[in-house]
């Protein structure tokens, strides 16, 4: 993979998710399939496709526009994409990658912020609980990003069925799971710097 | 003591202006055992020669070192003017004062130095050069053509055409190959059998050519003007003298539900068949894994039926042993299999077909006399997807190479299905349209532009079916790269063009190399294209990478010429630079040790084991032999042999090892 | 003191190396004139032998260079002269013998300037290495013909 | 007794606890021992992949290391989105050297890599062998069976069954004598990833798939994944919404298929906790035309109104 | 052990299979040699202990031997990995030998034919034992200045009397390239340039033939440590080129190793 990018711009956003995850957008010869088969294609603002193609041609102001796309954080990671890209191009590392980076540079699109806190409040749960807790995580995430309302009407008939628990399943070693929440995330920093 | 003669050249001032040619020669003429040393402005001019050569009779020389420019730019001339003047062309040698000294560096001494370096070098090697002979093959004025599709059928008729024998070979009932399929043809729309079929009879009715059809390669052995072959000729079940072709045992055959492969599924044959009705020979064939004689021991309609009593249900496969000079492989090209389209339903969904199947459909001669249906229902459909590149340029699935035919074919399907069906949409998914080639470019244009053809700029990612319609879910990357969706009754795919089944195991058999996707490699992508790399045989079409018609026909004519060139003289003659095992004096009789490990490494298995006999007879050791058709002198074997029985003409441990201690 | 100037001998294919040395003429690259080419028909060609004299006959660094993998003019020569090097280079850095002084490059037809560049780095880390004294020491060299009787 | 490894995932405590429940009521009978692995922790799907990739394997890692404590090979892992992301895991620590030292720092544990993520479907197929000779009450039903996305994807790392068209459910709903009909969704994504966050688009994707499986006469839909689950089960409003029409087919695990094959109480499999009844439809007649099976139409069987002899 | 050695070797040239027995037997004082029963009568007097460790290979290329008619030998694994490289190089048929087989867990190993012998022997690929690696490892461990200096002292030793060669199963060729003098590959005195020459030679016309038995170290009446040059070049080519190959300096793959050429 390093041999087939000697000769790129060591800056580019491009050049950075090459480094970070290995994948390549030069490798993408643009035909379009991952965008055909992606079932999110149509709530996106860039398609897949459309995003490897802004990142290969890397022109002023399109990193930018990738970095603040909606397009990562409605991807459901469901992996059709890359199943199925003659170029062998890991779509979904790639999406990660840019949620990460516009998280960590503060370029989420304003859409997506919902997303964002969904995920925040999810891994704040594995943080403290070592597992994660339902209840508690549909709450915060719904006062997080003022959701209340939309799934309170479904969870009496889940504590009915014994599908809602009150109280969340603490691991034991709970101090073992905040250091590696800690050490990852020193490592991000380090990484960033 | 040799008599060497040396030259040093100016060539004008290419050399002279930064090495000493006059001290260069003055030194040489010092050195023991070089009786003449000279320079002179342009050694290869017509003076230049001259000298050469009257110094060659008067000094009577029995070395030449030749200083001037690279061997590659005047070994020849140089070669030729020694030959003219009686000395072994062989016992010339050049020393490269030009590209590599003076050309390269600064005037200077160490420049002189260095010339006189490689000067001396030279002069060391030459004391050591043995006269040397061309070599002389005797050549089998006959052909084997393997494949019987337009490659092996142009290049067979041109052999024939030029006084030549020809065997052809072809391993199914028939020949014709894909081409025999097709329905039309781009970029002209010419009808493909039309202009096929009177190249097929001119086949079976040339004096000059022996046709083998349901025949295969067995082995070879041998080189170049002297292979041997096996043909193993399959059991037919019939005797062909006796058999007119009536096709009475075809129409009362009671199997007859077996799925044509002549008609890529679309259509049904009989267990006793002839693959088509314009087939040469026009000869039936029964399957024996179909027939149910063979399957459950009775039944023989076919024999009752038969007014010539040509029905051989004992018949044998019969091997056939030829002599040949040379070989065209001729033995085209597959498409990609339903296995690799999981996701266009292909092998699932009736109605999504390949290529070569839309091509049966849309020939007059086809399962639907030509008239564009569904194979599920029958219907004809309104709405076809075509889908360029389905396989091809895909890594995923192993294939990055382009299919090169697939565009212009898809442009034509295109436009066959629009001029039948008129109020139809075809839509094409593409990639790129790659429409190199004379009037190709006009006729996708046309396509588009006369025809109405949608192209849209994408791959489709799946197909699925939904109310009897196929759902073909693409993308328009020119559209913003938008997903689309177009339901329609029909898909076609370009499948992929891939290396025949057992194309390895064939190159296997010939020595042959192939490329990773298993098609034939040329001995030089440019300057050698229709050569292989085994002296003797060539290539034709589609078995070296996917090829169109006129190319394939001017690749088979290339072929054709190039053993026709061959079959000119009853000798051939080739360069002596091989490698020789030595032969000595008893009791040794060669210093071979007979260890064989030369015989794997031989890029050209031009090794062999070899018995020697003392006078009485008796086999006193084995040796390695090498064959001086095969050997291309490489001299990998010389390296690797530990005894050094193993020696390169004209680059022979002695002489090597004389170049290196001169310096 | 002049500066120390090394013998490198160069062992090379004739197809590849010694085609991209002659286009190196061709282009008029210039490159320092230490190097002796030895014209042989194929890397598979060359025996370990050889390498082996050349220190023997004095030189104090050696190239050896052909076609690069699949390029070769005879298919796999270099292919069974890249294992040899590989087992003969281990072998010799296992006696002490210095082998960052044979110098292996694949240089094809079209590589004018990468030969002289091969050359030029050989010459510069072979001069830094010095004198292969260690070996010259081994016997006693005749020197050749040409330093004794041409300068 | 045959004891494997047990890595139940958070669902498996919460809103899919009759997966939990139904696997335990049919190993119990199979003669299988789970043993849970000690003190587990949150695969951390499918939010720590997207904010922190480090994090994202190191949350499934310390899994398998503690898994690796237990000194068994397999380890089975029902939920799909656990499974996949415990096989990337494995697949970048074998991978990546450098990775996986930065992870073994991060839990302060060592990875080794003896332990083998299977999924549901591996685990029935594996020990198939335990269950069809139990089989008292065989689940004649014709069914679809659902993979999903992550059992299947990407090939590469999970490198299981044909990644475009399985049949390993499939073959195992016919050993419980169901007929699986052959549907076009498969392997499409139901959307679970926006279950919370985007549950009107869940209702469309998912929406699709059920409208296929009903189209094709199936009687029940087979899951093997608490996500695909809790989408068509428990969205089932949002699906209805979406298709403007009122879909009643039920979701089952396979897990409770197998059980109630080997004649096990509805309730011990937790079918009571589905938010759709389990009711079967009738049986439909399909409109389609018979399909031929995939796997023998390597060539295309011809259509028999194009039949014909070479003389016609 | 040495028991059913001898009842193996007297079923053998009873039963008329072979003409010859070659096994070890008592030398003078404490030491064994090779011995070659001609008679079943005489095969109580074969031994087998842990003194025998000749490779005896190298007795059925000799013509003496061949003269005596079909052969059988006693053969531990390295002889009989010596006979599987033999017979890849065409110096035995089948017809030509039988085993009597000792596996290196000291059993009789039934080798029917030669066939059985080469699977076998591919199914145990040669491997340098920790403690030969850890030798190897001590030598690659010095700077290249301190290899020097001690394969300098070692071959400055040498005499060149080819007890070496003479020993090797695998030197049988007709004529050696040391002998050959046109040209003169070898410097011929034993000076250190020649000897140097001749090791390295000796090694790589070994490499990927050589069995390591060690009868070449044994057999140096100046104790010079030569198989350690031959292990360099085993663990070399397992390292390299994997072990399934029958000679690895004949075959090649197109992905080798190239880290080293530019």
């Amino acid at each position: 993979m390093s041999a087939t990018t000697h000769h790129h711009d060591a800056d580019s956003l491009a050049h950075k998710l090459n480094n970070a995850t290995g994948v390549s957008p030069t490798r993408c010869y643009q035909c379009g399939k991952c965008t055909a088969g992606c079932p999110m294609a149509e709530e996106m603002d860039y398609t897949p496709s459309h995003i490897l193609r802004l990142l290969q041609l890397g022109l002023e102001g399109s990193e930018d526009r990738v970095l603040r796309a909606y397009s990562p954080w409605v991807c459901l990671t469901c992996e059709v994409c890359y199943a199925r890209c003659p170029q062998e191009v890991d779509i979904p590392k790639m999406m990660d990658f840019l949620r990460s980076e516009s998280a960590r540079l503060k370029k989420v699109n304003p859409r997506a912020a919902d997303f964002l806190s969904f995920h925040k409040t999810m891994l704040d749960s594995i943080r403290y609980v070592g597992r994660l807790y339902e209840v508690g995580m549909i709450m915060g995430y719904k006062l997080r990003s003022w959701h209340f309302l939309e799934d309170v009407l479904m969870a009496p008939s889940l504590f009915f069925k014994g599908k809602l628990k009150l109280f969340p399943h603490l691991i034991k070693n709970r101090k073992n799971i905040s250091q590696i929440f800690k050490k990852s995330g020193n490592a991000r920093t380090e990484a960033a710097k | 003591m040799s008599r060497i003669g040396v030259f040093v050249c100016h060539c004008g001032e290419n050399i002279s202006a930064t090495v000493d040619c006059a001290g260069v020669a003055e030194a040489m003429s010092r050195v023991p055992g070089v009786v003449h040393s000279v320079d002179y402005k342009y050694m290869c001019s017509d003076p230049g020669q001259t000298m050469i050569k009257d110094a060659i009779k008067e000094k009577k020389l029995d070395g030449v070192v030749v200083s001037a420019c690279s061997p590659h730019m005047h070994e020849p001339t140089f070669r030729r003017a020694c030959a003219e003047a009686g000395l072994n062309p062989y016992l010339c040698e050049m020393a490269n004062i030009r590209e590599h000294c003076s050309w390269v560096h600064e005037k200077s001494e160490a420049t002189t130095l260095k010339a006189i370096d490689l000067v001396h070098k030279m002069v060391e090697k030459v004391k050591k050069n043995q006269p040397l002979y061309s070599i002389k093959v005797p050549v089998t004025k006959t052909a084997l053509v393997l494949g019987g599709g337009i490659a092996g059928i142009q290049a067979a008729l041109d052999i024939a055409n030029a006084g030549h024998k020809v065997v052809m070979v072809e391993r199914s009932p028939s020949i014709g190959g894909h081409m025999s399929q097709l329905s039309e043809t781009f970029p002209t729309l010419d009808c493909s059998q039309c202009i096929l079929t009177p190249r097929m009879v001119e086949v079976a009715q040339h004096p000059n050519i022996t046709l083998y059809t349901y025949s295969e390669l067995e082995s070879m052995d041998g080189f170049i003007g002297n292979f041997k072959v096996r043909i193993r000729k399959k059991a037919r079940c019939v005797d062909e003298k006796l058999c007119t072709g009536c096709g009475l045992c075809t129409t009362k055959c009671p199997t007859k539900k077996i799925p044509s492969e002549f008609n890529e599924g679309l259509g049904m044959r009989s267990a006793i068949y002839v693959p088509f009705p314009q087939a040469v020979p026009n000869k039936p064939v029964i399957d024996k894994t179909q027939c149910t004689f063979f399957l459950k021991g009775k039944c023989k309609v076919c024999e009752k039926v038969c007014p010539t009593k040509a029905i051989r249900y004992d018949q044998e496969d019969e091997i056939i042993e030829v002599d040949i000079g040379a070989i065209v492989l001729a033995t085209g090209f597959n498409v990609l299999g339903a296995e690799h389209f999981p996701e266009y339903g292909y092998g699932r969904y009736r109605d999504v077909i390949q290529g070569l199947q839309f091509e049966r459909i849309a020939s007059a001669s086809g399962p639907t006399s030509g008239a564009i249906r569904r194979p599920s229902d029958g219907t004809e459909p309104e709405t076809i997807v075509f889908i360029a590149c389905a396989g091809s340029r895909d890594e995923a699935k192993g294939i990055p190479y382009c299919s090169k035919i697939c565009c212009m074919y898809t442009a034509k399907h295109a436009m066959l299905y629009k001029h039948k069906v008129h109020h139809g949409k075809a839509y094409v998914f593409y990639m790129d349209i790659r429409a190199g080639g004379k009037m190709y470019e006009e006729f996708v244009r046309r396509a588009i532009e006369e025809d109405d053809v949608k192209y849209i700029r994408g791959r489709v990612s799946r197909i699925y079916e939904e109310d009897g319609k196929l759902i073909v879910k693409g993308a328009d990357t020119l559209l913003g790269h938008q997903a689309i969706e177009i339901r329609a009754d029909m898909v076609v795919l370009a499948s992929a063009a891939v290396a025949n089944d057992g194309a390895e195991e064939l190159a296997q058999k010939l020595h042959v190399s192939y490329d990773p996707y298993h098609f034939f490699a040329e001995a030089h992508p440019k300057l050698r294209p229709v050569e292989t790399n085994t002296a003797g045989i060539f290539l034709a079409g589609a078995c070296q990478a996917p090829r169109d018609i006129p190319e394939t026909v001017s690749q088979a004519s290339g072929a054709a010429s190039k053993v026709a060139a061959l079959f000119s003289q009853s000798e051939l003659t080739r360069e002596p630079v091989i490698a020789v095992v030595n032969r000595i004096a008893p009791p040794l009789y060669s210093t071979c040790t007979g260890c064989a490990l030369c015989v794997p490494a031989c890029p050209y298995q031009a090794i062999e084991m070899e018995e020697i006999k003392n006078r009485d007879g008796v086999v006193v050791k084995r040796a390695a032999k090498i064959n001086p058709g095969l050997c291309q002198g490489c001299g990998t074997c010389v390296a690797l042999c530990r005894v050094k029985a193993i020696d390169l003409q004209g680059f022979s441990n002695e002489q090597v090892f004389a170049e290196l201690m001169a310096l | 003191m002049a500066e120390f100037e090394p013998k490198i001998i160069a062992f090379v294919c004739n197809w590849c190396t010694y085609t991209g040395a002659d286009l190196t003429g061709t282009s008029r690259i210039k490159h320092a004139t230490n190097v002796r080419i030895i014209r042989l028909p194929c890397t598979g060609r060359i025996d370990f032998m050889l390498l082996m004299k050349a220190f023997a006959r004095g030189a104090d660094g050696v190239i050896v260079s052909g076609c690069h993998p699949n390029d070769c003019h005879y298919t796999s020569g270099n292919f069974h002269a890249r294992r040899r090097w590989i087992l003969f280079r281990s072998l010799l850095n296992f006696m002490g013998v210095d082998a960052r002084r044979i110098i292996f490059s694949w240089v094809s037809a079209a590589e004018g300037a990468k030969w002289a560049e091969v050359v030029n780095t050989a010459v510069k880390e072979i001069r830094a290495l010095g004198p292969y004294d260690e070996y010259k020491n081994l016997a006693p060299i005749r020197a050749s013909w040409r330093t004794e009787h041409a300068g | 007794m045959i004891k494997i490894a047990y890595y139940p995932g958070c669902s498996l405590l919460g809103t899919a606890r009759e997966y939990d429940e139904s696997l335990r009521a049919i190993v119990k009978k199979m003669g299988i021992e789970l043993v849970d692995v000690p003190d587990w922790n949150c695969c951390g799907a499918s939010s720590a992949h997207s904010l922190d990739h480090d994090l994202s394997v190191a949350l499934p890692g310390r899994i398998l290391m503690q898994a690796e404590s237990l000194g068994l090979e397999d380890l089975v892992v029902p939920c799909a989105a656990c499974y996949s992301r415990l096989m990337m895991a494995r697949h970048e620590l074998m991978e990546d050297a450098a990775l996986k030292a930065r992870v073994c720092e991060m839990t302060g544990m060592e990875f080794r890599g003896t332990v083998r993520p299977i999924n549901i479907i591996e685990f029935l197929q594996k020990y198939s062998d335990t269950f069809t000779d139990k089989i008292t009450a065989p689940f004649d039903k014709d069914v679809a069976c659902y993979y999903g996305c992550l059992l299947v994807r990407p090939p590469k790392v999970t490198n299981f069954d044909r990644p475009e068209d399985p049949r390993s459910m499939d073959e195992i709903m016919s050993l419980l004598g169901s007929k699986p009909v052959e549907w076009d969704f498969k392997v499409e994504c139901c959307g679970a990833a926006h279950s919370i966050t985007r549950a009107g688009l869940v209702g469309k994707l998912s929406s699709k798939i059920i409208g296929n499986a009903v189209h094709r006469g199936a009687q029940a839909i087979i899951v093997a994944c608490p996500l695909c689950h809790s989408n068509l089960d428990m969205r089932r409003n949002f699906i209805n919404k979406a298709a403007g029409r009122k879909y009643d087919i039920p979701v089952l695990y396979i897990t409770e298929a197998v059980g109630l094959a080997m004649g096990i109480g509805e309730k011990e499999l937790g079918l009571h906790r589905h938010t759709v009844k389990v009711r079967y439809p009738e049986k439909v007649k399909v409109e389609a035309e018979p399909r031929p099976k995939a796997a023998a139409a390597t060539k295309p069987t011809p259509a028999a109104q194009t039949e014909q002899t070479e003389e016609a | 052990m040495q028991d059913k050695i001898i009842q193996k070797a007297k079923e053998l040239l009873s039963g008329g299979a072979v003409q010859v027995v070659i096994g070890y037997g008592q030398g003078t004082g404490d030491r064994v040699r090779a011995i070659f029963i001609q008679k079943p009568e005489d095969a109580g007097r074969l031994i087998m202990d842990g003194r025998c460790v000749q490779n005896l290979a190298g007795y059925l290329m000799k013509h003496e031997v061949r003269a005596l008619g079909r052969a059988a030998i006693v053969a531990r694994m390295p002889v009989l990995r010596s006979i599987a490289q033999l017979m890849y190089e065409e110096q035995f048929k089948d017809s030509d030998v039988a085993v009597i087989g000792i596996s290196d867990a000291n059993e009789l190993v039934d080798l029917p034919d030669l066939n059985a012998l080469k699977e076998y022997v591919r199914a145990n690929p040669l491997k340098l034992t920790p403690e030969e690696q850890a030798e190897v490892d001590r030598l690659d461990a010095m700077t290249r200045e301190e290899r020097w200096a001690f394969w300098m002292e070692e071959t400055s030793k040498c005499i060149k009397c080819y007890a070496c060669r003479a020993s090797c199963p695998m030197c049988y060729c007709a004529r050696c390239t040391v002998e050959v003098n046109q040209p003169q590959w070898i410097s011929v005195p034993s000076h250190d340039l020649g000897n140097l020459e001749w090791h390295i030679m000796r090694a790589m016309h070994l490499a990927g033939r050589c069995v390591n038995c060690g009868e070449c170290t044994r057999a140096c009446p100046v104790g010079i440590p030569l198989r350690l040059l031959n292990q360099r070049i085993i663990a070399d080519i397992a390292d390299n080129f994997g072990e399934e190959e029958d000679y690895a300096l004949a075959a090649f793959k197109p992905d080798d190793k190239e880290d080293f050429i530019r």
